[in-house]
């Protein structure tokens, strides 16, 4: 124990050994940590010949913020607060199947019209996240100006967002057994219920119209770009088997081709109640990532357009204990987060706190299949590929 | 499927449709936009209120409130009562540079001492100005909006 | 005779001036601006990281094969250039020529093409 | 500007006096397009730009920048190539400053109406080739190196359509001289853009964007890839030198383009001794405006598809236009 | 609002589940979750195992350290669980430097837990096998599942479990002169070892005479947080 309390072990010194050839004829080349395209924190070690990957090692860690261990000292409530920050482009979503997770154990059913919120927001907090790809997506491949027309669109949607939970990004909006609560008792300020604001479904019935604009704007800008299809098409193909095997989820499975939407298959939120399409593409190149986003900002649109139109009304929050302890149990709850599979695997053994939780983060397991996606590629091709797998260091790294 | 080339003009006429458009930017430190009112800037503190229970202090994730208090006798309220004690506070911080504004104190605080303004102007430029004190959460008190209307 | 020296005497003049311009700012801005090297930033930048290995690395032998091309390519588009100031009083037997000349020369490109010079392999 | 009128001056200081006149042109003409660049990019991504430098809508800002830029310190990398590094942006400046010198403002007014005229200025416009390649090479750094060659590849690739489209200018005008070109422009009553060079000059137009390295062929300096590219090294004024020398040769191109495909200084009923520069100027602005407009429009290519365009596509058709072009001036 | 609270007995134990579907199916109507039984079962039958659970929607098959591979390939094909969806480890400790310690005395051991399912339905499994904790070492899975690589070498940094046959068991997160595996419920948490945690100030008592609901319900809190420390 005593061994561990090196100060260094708090530190990350930079240097970290890479389990590549150095004495290689070819060149080898850092991409990263501090580079315009790795999305934060990424490093690659790319083998290049000439501009072609001969072989590459991703190396990540930057932004390890061991958040399982922090989970093993906080109580649930103040989990919340953390999980939101795993992937912070669509921080509702990632409470969600905490959340589920939780109630599952302790069996609290959720209130319909906390369900119903909570289903909104998620899918508000899949356009924010399409959003940033949509907009970060052609400026990889050099074009910047979809990701102003994109940003523009999206701080609609993190408007409506932080009116409903006072947070942009990080909304720590839900609680156990439904969504935040009326706070203590006295004041005017907190006497009121935390429901949806005055003004919300209206408005968000118009933004719900602008986020079909930008996705029409955007197929005029980028999809339809002969030059961002030359560089896409084709790029980086992902075979479904393989994708499987590597756990990789979410619109980047469903661009290989495998019509997997844990929205469908899953009842953790009341999907079944909304009709929307499971889009998939057909080659699993990073043109049908990218366009797979693109639809699924349509879908999740339509999504919430019916959601606005008919909200349950009746109580915000289950009955739930002061104190909240968990059951002794296990279970995993999983979700269908803008980037992937995002779930919960909670061991509990009775108390306040959990006893392990293991985070299944979308982002993780979509990069690791970097290594080998990325083999034979041409350096700008890297970038192309990167950007389409949309993942986000904090949600790889946690 | 389109003629080649033709996806290329037709970004070309939406970016020259947006050049002639009026940009929605703030132009900042001008003019300000208004938060929502639930908006998490800062905490506010009502020190009347606060009964120095500890409470936010330990149901903060991030151990990020100092409280310090102490008991005060009070003459009794009728006369040939008894004699009551009350806490009273001394010391309360709010170490902004940790805070994660996850609102946990707002919510556990019995006594509504602690609410949520939506201000966001105390940048600081060094790290330690980001601990406020009781005086400084005090100040924030009337920047506290009234609670949205609801959905019906 | 001279006047055509004179000119060719300004486009030196210019040449001269334009390093004259960069060596003038750059030494009044060397006036001016900090001068404070330090090991740390000297450094070649590699994303943060220490470089892997040297930056004169090993590169790609297409860009040879492109300079090739392109050197073979100019040389024969500047026997056009006196062919196309002549062309009119020149007729129609100029044009002939020209046309097989052209004609050697895309064929010359077919043949690179149908190489796979241009496939990134 | 200086009228170059048939009084006898001192062959000396009129050189003087066209040089300082010249480099107000490039200054003149760049900071505009930086401006320009910086607010047209900015509205069409529906920003608002540089706002505060020089007060109304920030006007000042590309001098600001440059002011900065001149007061940044200014390294050069331990593991640099010292002397080749340091020449670079000589090398550009050079072959930028060169080019202004057959620009025709007006029937008289340029600097050196040289018989070689057009041809002069595609030679010295290559040389920046080589301080892009140099710049590269020198810096020691891999991104940089990269860059480097890819500006090679791809300027050695566009320098073909380049030349090949000027060839059919040539034909139809009968000569190189710039001040030939116009007046020959002038004398068909229209620009050759509509006279029989349209697909010279779209050629002509694509290749200069390649030959300038911008968008969609901003490969070398392509920021998502390669950081900064040949220029990731670069700090302090000699980044500046490197950022102006772009811009002059947007306006170099501009003007060579305009000369040869949009009838120069002439325009219908202006009197192209009195108007002639201003004339020019408006066309350079459209050419250097549909310039920005790309690029802040369009992604960027790879380096395999830009060089299949310029050898597959771009060399075949400016061929065929050649003889096209030849066909027509002998029949007709 | 707090105070009538709807909470149902602990789950059956593993054992008894099977027999007690009925149980089971009420509590999924309740909470919402589906019933994994049936899947749990077949898993088990698939993998060899002869334990397994199905509690909370969790289908969970205890299966053999020495048919750990062989096991996990059978359910890939035999039950088309071919999404990988991750590998990670329970460090089993009565002892722990960080959280509360475990109610009731375990068995020392880690548990490797996998997680399997379907891309067609909502078919999902987990699988767990248990190690010693003296010589943590279990067969690879990266010839079964590519993605297993990544979450190897995460449980192998975070736990020190050796994965045999892993290609690069380097550490992924972690430097390389790092010491310690942090998830080892041994590994104490080094911001709350050096804080003092502002909530242990000793404070007045509760003027409860003023406001005893919300006064006594927060000092019933408070001293419950205090064990956290």
């Amino acid at each position: 124990m005593s061994q561990t309390l090196d100060p260094r072990a708090a530190a990350h010194v930079s240097e970290v050994a890479v389990s590549v050839e150095l004495q290689t004829p070819g060149m080898t080349i850092n991409l990263g940590p501090q580079h315009p395209s790795t999305h934060g924190v990424l490093r690659l070690v790319a083998e290049l010949d000439g501009e072609r990957v001969v072989n590459v090692e991703p190396v990540i860690g930057y932004m390890h913020r061991g958040y399982e261990k922090l989970s093993e000292v906080r109580t649930y409530p103040q989990i919340t607060a953390l999980v939101n920050r795993i992937d912070w482009v669509s921080g509702f979503a990632n409470e969600i199947p905490l959340m589920v997770a939780v109630e599952r154990l302790m069996e609290i059913e959720v209130p319909a019209r906390a369900q119903a919120i909570r289903l909104i927001l998620t899918e508000l907090a899949r356009i924010s996240n399409h959003l940033v790809f949509l907009s970060s997506y052609p400026l990889e491949l050099g074009a910047s100006t979809p990701l102003m027309h994109a940003l523009r669109e999206r701080e609609h949607v993190l408007e409506l967002i932080e009116g409903v939970t006072g947070g942009r990004f990080h909304p720590n909006f839900n609680r156990i057994g439904g969504v935040k609560p009326a706070a203590g008792g006295g004041s005017t300020q907190k006497k009121l219920a935390q429901d949806l604001p005055q003004g919300f479904l209206s408005e968000t019935a118009a933004a719900m119209d602008r986020m079909l604009a930008i996705c029409d704007d955007m197929d005029t800008l980028v999809t339809g770009n002969e030059i961002f299809q030359a560089r896409t098409k084709g790029v980086a193909v992902v075979p479904p088997d393989l994708a499987l095997a590597y756990g990789v989820s979410g619109p980047n499975l469903r661009a290989s081709g495998v019509a997997f939407d844990l929205r469908e298959h899953e009842d953790y939120l009341p999907y079944d109640k909304y009709e929307f399409d499971v889009v998939t593409g057909e080659n699993g190149d990073c043109f049908d990532r990218y366009q797979v986003r693109l639809e699924e900002v349509r879908q999740a649109a339509r999504i919430v357009s019916q959601a606005i139109a008919d909200v349950p009304s009746g109580p915000l929050q289950a009955k739930v204990p002061r104190v909240i302890k968990v059951p002794k149990g296990e279970t995993y709850v999983r979700a269908e987060n803008p980037k992937g599979e995002m779930g919960y695997y909670i061991v509990s053994d009775g108390g306040r706190i959990p006893y392990r939780l293991k985070i299944r983060s979308a982002s993780f397991s979509n990069l690791s299949i970097l290594p080998w996606a990325l083999k034979g590629l041409l350096v700008p091709d890297i970038i192309a590929l990167l950007g389409s797998l949309d993942f986000v260091l904090g949600d790889v790294d946690r | 499927m389109q003629a080649r080339g033709q996806g290329l003009f037709k970004g070309m006429w939406l970016t020259l449709k947006t050049l002639f458009q009026k940009p929605p930017t703030v132009m900042y430190p001008t003019e300000k936009e208004t938060p929502v009112p639930r908006a998490r800037g800062v905490i506010a503190l009502d020190p009347e209120a606060c009964t120095v229970c500890m409470l936010c202090a330990r149901e903060c994730p991030d151990w990020c409130i100092y409280i310090e208090g102490h008991k005060e006798e009070q003459p009794p309220s009728k006369e040939g009562g008894r004699v009551r004690t009350r806490a009273t506070l001394d010391r309360f911080d709010i170490d902004y540079a940790l805070c994660m504004y996850c609102g946990i104190c707002v919510e556990v605080c019995p006594f509504d001492a602690l609410f949520w303004s939506p201000e966001y102007e105390y940048s600081e430029m060094k790290i330690s100005g980001m601990l406020h004190d009781k005086g400084r959460l005090t100040d924030w008190l009337e920047t506290v909006p009234d609670p949205p209307a609801l959905e019906a | 005779m001279s006047e055509y020296f004179d000119q060719y005497l300004t486009v030196l003049a210019f040449g001269a001036f334009g390093a004259v311009l960069v060596a003038g700012l750059l030494g009044l801005a060397s006036l001016i601006r900090p001068s404070n090297p330090t090991p740390a930033k000297l450094e070649t930048y590699e994303s943060g990281i220490d470089p892997i290995g040297g930056g004169y690395s090993q590169t790609h032998i297409r860009y040879y094969v492109f300079a090739l091309l392109f050197l073979i390519f100019d040389v024969e588009a500047v026997f056009i250039f006196p062919w196309a100031l002549k062309l009119e009083s020149l007729g129609a037997f100029a044009l002939w020529e020209m046309f097989i000349f052209i004609g050697i020369l895309l064929m010359g490109l077919l043949y690179t093409i149908r190489k796979g010079v241009l496939k990134w392999e | 500007m200086i009228p170059l009128v048939a009084v006898e001056i001192n062959f000396y200081l009129l050189l003087v006096l066209k040089i300082l006149a010249i480099t107000g042109v490039m200054l003149g003409g760049s900071l505009p397009i930086i401006f320009g660049e910086l607010k047209i990019s900015a509205h069409m991504q529906s920003r608002v730009g540089p706002y505060y430098a020089g007060g109304r809508w920030g006007w000042a800002q590309p001098m600001a920048d440059g002011l900065k830029f001149f007061q940044k310190e200014d390294l050069v990398p331990a593991a640099a190539d010292r002397q080749v590094y340091k020449l670079a942006p000589y090398l550009l400046m050079v072959s930028t400053l060169a080019v202004f010198v057959i620009i025709p403002f007006s029937p008289d007014l340029i600097a050196a109406d040289l018989d070689l005229g057009i041809f002069f200025a595609l030679a010295i416009s290559s040389l920046s080739t080589l301080g892009v390649l140099m710049a590269g090479w020198s810096s020691g750094n891999k991104y940089s190196l990269i860059g480097g060659l890819r500006a090679a590849a791809q300027i050695i690739a566009y320098e073909l359509p380049l030349v090949l489209a000027v060839i059919g200018v040539v034909i139809q005008a009968g000569t190189l001289s710039m001040v030939g070109i116009v007046e020959a422009q002038i004398d068909m009553g229209v620009p050759f853009l509509i006279g029989g060079q349209a697909v010279a000059f779209v050629i002509f137009f694509i290749a200069s964007l390649a030959e300038l390295n911008r968008t969609p062929f901003d490969l070398p300096i392509a920021e998502s890839e390669l950081v900064m590219g040949y220029l990731t090294e670069y700090s302090g004024f000699r980044f500046t030198t490197f950022f102006l020398a772009e811009y002059a040769g947007v306006v170099a191109i501009s003007a060579i383009a305009s000369t040869l495909f949009l009838g120069g200084y002439g325009f219908w009923g202006l009197d192209s001794a009195l108007f002639g520069p201003f004339v020019l100027a408006a066309k350079v602005g459209i050419l250097a405006f549909l310039m920005i407009w790309i690029r802040w429009t369009w992604p960027r290519m790879r380096e395999d598809q830009l060089q299949t365009l310029a050898w597959k596509w771009l060399i075949p058709i400016s061929l065929a236009n050649i003889m096209v072009t030849a066909i027509f001036k002998v029949v007709f | 609002m707090r105070s009538g609270i709807s909470v149902t007995t602990n789950p059956p134990e593993e054992s008894e589940t099977p027999s007690e579907v009925s149980t089971e199916a009420e509590a999924a109507e309740v909470s919402g979750f589906p019933d994994a039984t049936a899947l749990a079962e077949r898993v088990a039958e698939l993998a060899g195992a002869d334990s397994w659970s199905a509690d909370f929607g969790n289908a969970k098959v205890r299966i053999d350290q020495s048919r750990w591979v062989e096991a996990i390939t059978d359910v890939r094909d035999g039950a088309g669980l071919h999404f990988f969806s991750f590998l990670s480890a329970v460090d089993w400790s009565n002892e722990v430097a960080v959280g509360e310690p475990l109610e009731e005395t375990v068995e020392e051991r880690y548990e490797i837990l996998v997680r399997l399912s379907s891309a067609r339905n909502n078919d999902a499994v987990t699988l767990s096998t248990d190690i010693s904790k003296t010589d943590p070492r279990l067969p690879t899975l990266v010839g079964v599942f590519g993605g297993a690589n990544w979450h190897e070498r995460e449980a192998s940094e975070m736990f020190g479990i050796e994965f045999e046959g892993h290609p690069n068991l380097s550490n992924l997160y972690l430097t390389d002169e790092f010491e310690g595996h942090p998830l080892r419920k041994s590994y104490p948490l080094l911001s709350r070892e050096i804080k003092p945690w502002p909530g242990m100030v000793d404070v007045e008592d509760m003027p409860s005479t003023e406001n005893t609901e919300g006064a006594a319900a927060a000092a019933v809190d408070a001293s419950e947080t205090e064990d956290e420390s």
